[in-house]
């Protein structure tokens, strides 16, 4: 595999993860937590770790993703941070 | 015998299954069926115990019959025998103490709390019993999990408390995953006894000294070693009565068994002195912690307070006895250890006990308990004295060691934070024991706002005696503190130094 | 170039660690924190899927009918084996998290970690 | 230590009654009389197995016995040793007289908590006795911190602010006493000394110290028996603990802790340190000097005090001195004296206590300046008290004349002329502050005393025997139990190569 | 505390790079970890335990205790979540 392609999933990774912690919407902030859930598990696919990827997308963004979104529909939308 | 690993943590598994549907079903049944587990599992440590020091050899197990590094192995020797047997027995005896105060603090939930006590120390003694780096990580967050839940319970300053918990904790236990990876990376193997050989057989090198940095550096957020005890003075403070005077007097010993087991299992000898800083890293936030947590102890007026900071205190201790990490400053560590389990439990159930039978927690209002709750009070001055580290309870030998190992390596300053701690913690305890036993107590001398009739409520306030199965697990508690500081000996040379 | 193809991303986990421990300490929102979390256990998953591959191997199923395979061909399997569980371990916390936020919020009606300090202070 | 050893468990029985006395108090605490027989009867069986022990002693075959492996390769043994018989003999014999006089005290006062204080008070005697009879250093350690903490409930019985107050001052200074031995005791036990006591000092014998280790190790362990010995600047804590109960002040504050201090301090110079060992250093000049300046300085201070506890306490603080200087020169003529003043001060202080309980019970009154002319209504008690006061000064044929005699040619031995002007000097100031007292009891006339009369037999018995026992050994200080032949034997068995003390008979 | 936390996370940031340097490089075929305990993983698969995915194989069987506490962890996971949401005004 191409080194540089993977270097650019890793900076849209770490822009993902910034993002999350910058947005002061936390609807936003679970949804770029979502994407980074999934950029990890299309990386780890392309590592040839399927087994892990396909878990990944199911608990770590997926079921993640619902819990968060769950959570924050109960709560305020707005962070103070 | 030779399922007696696994036989420890099973019947706390196995009764965690079944409690919760219990709960729902026959609530009666629930707190039998616990301690009959928690029972059992103690009984299997004791025997795995006694195979040991009988035998002399480590139990080994594998399940599935794949041989390690291939599979999972599971190791009880002389060390990890003697903690399960502390930790289980301790839980024990506190569990059934503990009956009262959790069924009106798990209200209406007894299964679900009873399932996550179990989980709680299945998750320990797993911990313990297992000889596989990552199988310590699952069984960590298993107990861990148990515990934030179990403090969440606290009201709404333990919610708090347990969020701030999970954060720190699961930080902690990230960290040792992250350690752990840096030691797989270098080895190629998770089991400790094969990790142990390839570590001693390859040359030093970064990736090894940071694994064991970030190992350590978890494993101290697990054991509350100072800076990173943040979170267990609230936790403590916070946590139900029922639940800290559970968790206080195990849940950080098994990280630092975890921490002990590292020294004498997985890295070889010298190299976590030479190669890492990790020894003297250890000693300096030991001594800082032991002098911190008895100064801020000081300043408490809550009594589970004063007990959390005295905890990260005596942690402390136990840390510098693990840097020292010469086989008699590992063996202090583990005295401590159970010297420490001994004396925490006993304390933090009379916190309990003062709390259901007088509803105070606050040292100022305690004043003239000793007449009304004189078992309670006989276990706090017991449990006091032990913690000072007065000959011949428990609490002195293990002072006593850890100052000759000190001295055996030189450390002559360790010799005198380690008296000085002592001296400090007398100066709160005894506070203490002056506010249960010599009311009317005079104003302490602690600012302007400390005015003399603070002390004055408890006096008319009814207090009873807890009923017997509440003192009498706490007598043997303090009975035991004495008894095994007397018969010290015999647990450092037929369980502690075949050990290391 | 070398070097940097051969070590970026460790610098990248290493940034993605930095970031979580930032949310993690640095935010006062409790969901931030739990966010941070998640972060950095995902950086460590992700590390330890980096240490597991090696150049020229495929995924650790063997195709039908295979006899001896050949090890190097197949990238390690036994990190995939622990992340699974490392995965499910870091979404059982996330969901305890939650829970108690959910529960928290209801109690204060807030999670700001500094605001609900001020309730109970109270 | 010269002469053999032999087994016996005498010892251990005779520091176990006392803790059964204690175990029996809270269960006999409903019916006092019961009670209090126990405790008696305790003491008389303390005192029995303690007096069975002395002619092993007096014959250089101490009885022996090693409980238990407390630490690997260091056992908690007892040894009725001559020294430790000194002191043995003592605290067991005075308790019970303590025994029978506190009866009168506790109930004259109607005191609160009385099962506590006698179960208190029978754990301290052992605690004292395993003290006396600790064959090393551990063991000594074990039994110090346990005096500490049994003695506390006593020091604070009254419970006021001020009781609770003097019981911090007390366990900060003898905890931190007690933490400085058990350093120096883990030190030793590192370096694998076997830390048995011996006469003439078992550091002497390894040769791998530095100057500095040693200074170390002297001051870890002298200041840490220097706190209970009341030597200044740590004596603070013992006038602050006179709020305790008189018959507190009078066993333990006169008797058995301040006494353990001093009997530790004879330990650890003559059996851990040893005379020549200390010479070399130069170390007993520090602790002369320490002890000598004690001397005068608490006299002066005790002549400052209307309170008679104070004024007592401060004079015990001075006697105290009186032995460490002794055990300090280094000879074996002022060992001798020193150890013969450790039973006499015990002896006469312990009259003097007991006089102002007495005084206490009847009047209420505790300053000295109250006290005209209450001689004529308590004529046995003050009579005692002028006894004990001409025993203090130095007045012969009283016994504290004898243990000074020696003290002082023990001083001349040394060559250290200067001590014995000290010694002189404090003879002088000790009348200065106790015949006052004596004279404005008799001669005065105070109008304002209601007619009150002697106090209860049972306060009044004690008071007389140990009054007349004062005299009594200072004419013939070897009746009954040769404390004289017992001082000597020790001190030949430190001082091997000196001539026999008994030359110097007066 | 936000100048504290941003020192931490850059220091933690620093101490993995540093400490990564020895570390196998990416996709090195001479990793220690690919060459000790995986390859029999690999290889003996088929005679062991008879299926193709080797990542199941070792979940399922040679590493079944991790997968046992696995399971242990989502049930406490699910109890520890109902005991807090429980509502505390319920008695017995």
């Amino acid at each position: 595999m191409i080194w540089e392609l993977e270097l650019a999933l890793y900076a849209l990774l770490l822009v993902a993860a910034v993002l999350a912690l910058w947005t002061r919407d936390l609807i936003a902030a679970v949804v770029a937590l979502t994407v980074y859930n999934f950029m990890a598990a299309t990386l780890m696919a392309l590592m040839g770790a399927v087994d892990v990827a396909l878990t990944e997308i199911a608990l770590g963004a997926g079921v993640t993703g619902v819990l968060f979104i769950g959570g924050v529909s109960l709560m305020n939308r707005r962070s103070v941070d | 015998m030779e399922q007696l690993p696994i036989l420890i943590p099973l019947p706390l598994l196995a009764a965690s299954l079944v409690v919760p549907l219990a709960g729902l079903w026959a609530p009666r049944a629930v707190f039998p069926i616990s301690v009959a587990a928690v029972a059992l599992s103690a009984a299997m440590s004791a025997l795995a115990l006694a195979e040991v020091v009988a035998g002399g050899e480590a139990l080994r197990y594998t399940l599935g019959g794949w041989a390690p590094p291939i599979g999972i192995e599971y190791v009880v020797d002389h060390v990890a025998a003697f903690v399960t047997a502390v930790i289980t027995g301790v839980a024990l005896l506190v569990v059934v103490a503990a009956r009262r105060a959790a069924a009106r603090e798990a209200a209406g939930r007894r299964g679900l709390f009873y399932a996550l006590v179990l989980l709680l120390l299945a998750g320990l003694t797993g911990m313990v019993v297992t000889g596989d780096l990552f199988n310590v990580f699952v069984f960590m967050e298993i107990s861990s999990l148990a515990a934030y839940a179990l403090v969440f319970r606290g009201g709404r300053a333990g919610m708090l408390a347990a969020y701030r918990y999970l954060i720190l904790g699961t930080v902690g236990g990230s960290f040792y995953l992250l350690g752990v990876a840096f030691l797989y990376f270098t080895t190629g193997t998770l089991n400790m006894t094969d990790m142990a050989r390839l570590l001693g057989e390859a040359e030093p090198n970064i990736s090894v000294a940071a694994g064991a940095a970030f190992i350590f550096a978890g494993l101290g957020m697990k054991m509350a070693l100072v800076p990173l005890h943040l979170w267990l003075p609230d936790a403590y403070t916070f946590a139900p009565s029922s639940v800290n005077s559970l968790i206080a007097p195990i849940m950080t010993k098994v990280g630092a068994y975890v921490m002990v087991r590292m020294f004498i299992s997985v890295f070889p000898e010298g190299y976590l002195a030479d190669e890492v800083p990790v020894s003297q890293a250890l000693i300096a936030l030991g001594l800082a912690g032991s002098v911190y947590g008895a100064y801020a102890a000081m300043g408490q007026r809550d009594l589970r307070r004063m007990l959390a900071y005295s905890s990260v205190s005596q942690l402390g201790l136990l840390a510098v006895g693990i840097g020292i990490a010469t086989p008699l400053g590992l063996a202090a560590a583990l005295l401590h250890v159970m010297n420490h389990a001994l004396m925490k439990g006993a304390l933090f159930l009379t916190a309990m006990s003062m709390r259901m039978g007088a509803g105070v927690s606050d040292v100022r209002m305690l004043a003239g308990l000793g007449r009304r709750m004189p078992a309670t009070s006989a276990v706090f001055a017991v449990g006091a004295v032990a913690m000072v580290g007065i000959p011949p309870t428990a609490g002195f030998f293990s002072k006593w060691y850890l100052s000759i190992a000190a001295i055996d390596e030189g450390l002559w300053f360790v010799l005198a934070v380690v008296l000085a701690s002592s001296l400090l913690s007398a100066v709160y305890l005894f506070r203490v024991i002056e506010r249960l036993y010599l009311a009317p107590a005079p104003a302490i001398a602690g600012g302007a706002d400390d005015a003399p009739n603070a002390a004055a409520p408890a006096q008319d306030a009814p207090a009873r005696e807890s009923p017997l199965d509440v003192t009498l697990p706490m007598a043997l508690l303090a009975l035991a503190t004495i008894v095994l500081g007397v018969l010290n000996v015999v647990v450092m040379e037929r369980v502690l130094e075949p050990g290391l | 170039m070398e070097e940097v193809a051969a070590r970026f991303p460790f610098w990248m986990i290493g940034a993605l660690l930095g970031v979580g421990v930032w949310g993690m300490l640095g935010k006062r929102s409790l969901v931030k924190k739990l966010i941070g979390l998640n972060i950095f256990q995902s950086a460590i998953i992700l590390f330890f899927i980096i240490g597991s591959m090696h150049e020229g191997a495929t995924v650790p199923i063997l195709w039908h009918g295979q006899h001896n395979p050949n090890a190097e061909d197949f990238v390690n399997p036994l990190p995939h084996v622990l992340m699974l569980t490392a995965i499910v371990v870091s979404v059982a916390v996330t969901a305890v998290a939650l829970a108690f936020m959910v529960r928290l919020h209801r109690e204060f009606g807030d999670l700001d970690e500094e605001r609900i300090l001020d309730e109970l202070r109270r | 230590m010269t002469g053999e050893s032999v087994s016996s468990p005498l010892p251990f029985v005779a520091v176990l009654v006392p803790l059964a006395a204690a175990a029996a108090a809270p269960v006999l605490g409903r019916w006092p009389n019961a009670r209090e027989a126990a405790s008696i009867a305790a003491a008389l069986a303390t005192f029995g197995f303690v007096a069975a022990l002395l002619p092993g002693a007096s014959d250089g075959k101490a009885a022996t016995v090693s409980l238990l492996e407390l630490s690997p390769g260091i056992e908690v043994a007892l040894r009725a040793d001559a020294a430790g018989m000194l002191f043995a003999l003592l605290a067991s014999f005075l308790w019970v007289l303590a025994a029978v006089y506190s009866i009168g005290y506790m109930r004259g006062l109607e005191e609160r908590k009385q099962t506590r204080f006698y179960a208190a008070f029978a754990l301290s005697v052992g605690a004292a006795l395993g003290v006396a009879f600790a064959a090393n250093l551990l063991t000594f350690v074990l039994f110090y911190e346990l005096l500490t903490l049994f003695t506390y409930p006593l020091v604070v019985h009254r419970e006021t602010p001020e009781a609770v107050r003097a019981g911090r001052k007390y366990l900060a200074y003898t905890l931190t006493g007690g933490l400085a031995l058990i350093g120096a005791t883990a030190w030793l036990a590192m370096l694998g000394v076997d830390a048995s006591f011996q006469a003439g000092g078992f550091l002497g014998e390894q040769r791998w110290w530095t100057d500095g280790q040693l200074w170390a190790l002297f001051f870890l362990l002298a200041g840490g028996v220097g706190v209970k010995a009341a030597v200044m600047p740590l004596h603070s804590w013992l006038p602050a603990a006179m709020v305790a109960p008189t018959p507190v002040s009078a066993l333990l504050h006169a008797v058995a802790v301040v006494k353990a201090g001093v009997f530790g301090m004879v330990r650890v110079l003559i059996f851990v340190f040893g005379a020549d060992l200390l010479r070399d250093m130069g170390a007993w000049q520090v602790i002369a000097a320490a002890s000598g300046a004690t001397l005068i300085l608490a006299s002066f201070l005790a002549l400052r005090h209307d309170n008679l506890k104070r004024r007592l306490a401060y004079s015990t603080i001075s006697h105290l001195s009186y032995i460490v200087l002794g055990v300090a020169l280094l000879g074996p003529l002022a060992l001798t004296g020193a150890l013969l003043h450790m039973v006499g001060h015990g002896v006469t202080k312990i009259t003097l206590f007991f006089c102002a309980g007495a005084i206490h019970v009847r009047t209420h009154r505790d300053q000295v300046s109250g006290m005209a002319g209450i001689g004529r209504q308590m004529p046995v008690t003050m009579g005692a008290f002028a006894l004990a006061a001409l025993s203090m000064a130095g007045i012969p044929p009283f016994i504290l004349f004898t243990s000074k005699w020696y003290l002082g040619w023990g001083a001349a031995e040394v060559g250290q002329q200067a001590f014995l002007i000290v010694y002189m000097a404090s003879g002088v100031l000790s009348a200065a502050y106790l015949f006052p007292i004596v004279i404005r009891a008799f001669a005065a006339r105070s109008p304002d005393f209601p007619p009150f009369g002697e106090a209860d037999a049972r306060m009044v018995a004690p008071i007389a025997v140990v009054a007349l026992l004062g005299l009594a050994w200072g004419i013939a200080p070897d009746l009954p139990f040769g404390f004289f032949e017992l001082a000597s034997s020790v001190a030949a068995d430190a001082f091997p190569s000196s001539a026999p003390a008994a030359e110097a008979a007066p | 505390m936000r100048l504290f936390a941003l020192a931490l996370a850059l220091g933690t940031a620093a101490l993995f790079i540093a400490a990564s340097v020895d570390l196998p490089d990416r996709g090195d075929p001479d990793a220690p970890a690919s060459n000790y305990v995986a390859p029999y993983y690999v290889e003996h698969v088929e005679e062991d335990i008879g299926i193709e995915n080797v990542v199941s194989a070792v979940l399922a069987d040679y590493r079944s205790y991790d997968t046992l506490g696995e399971t242990v962890v989502i049930f406490t996971a699910g109890l520890a979540a109902l005991l807090a949401l429980a509502r505390r005004e319920r008695h017995e």
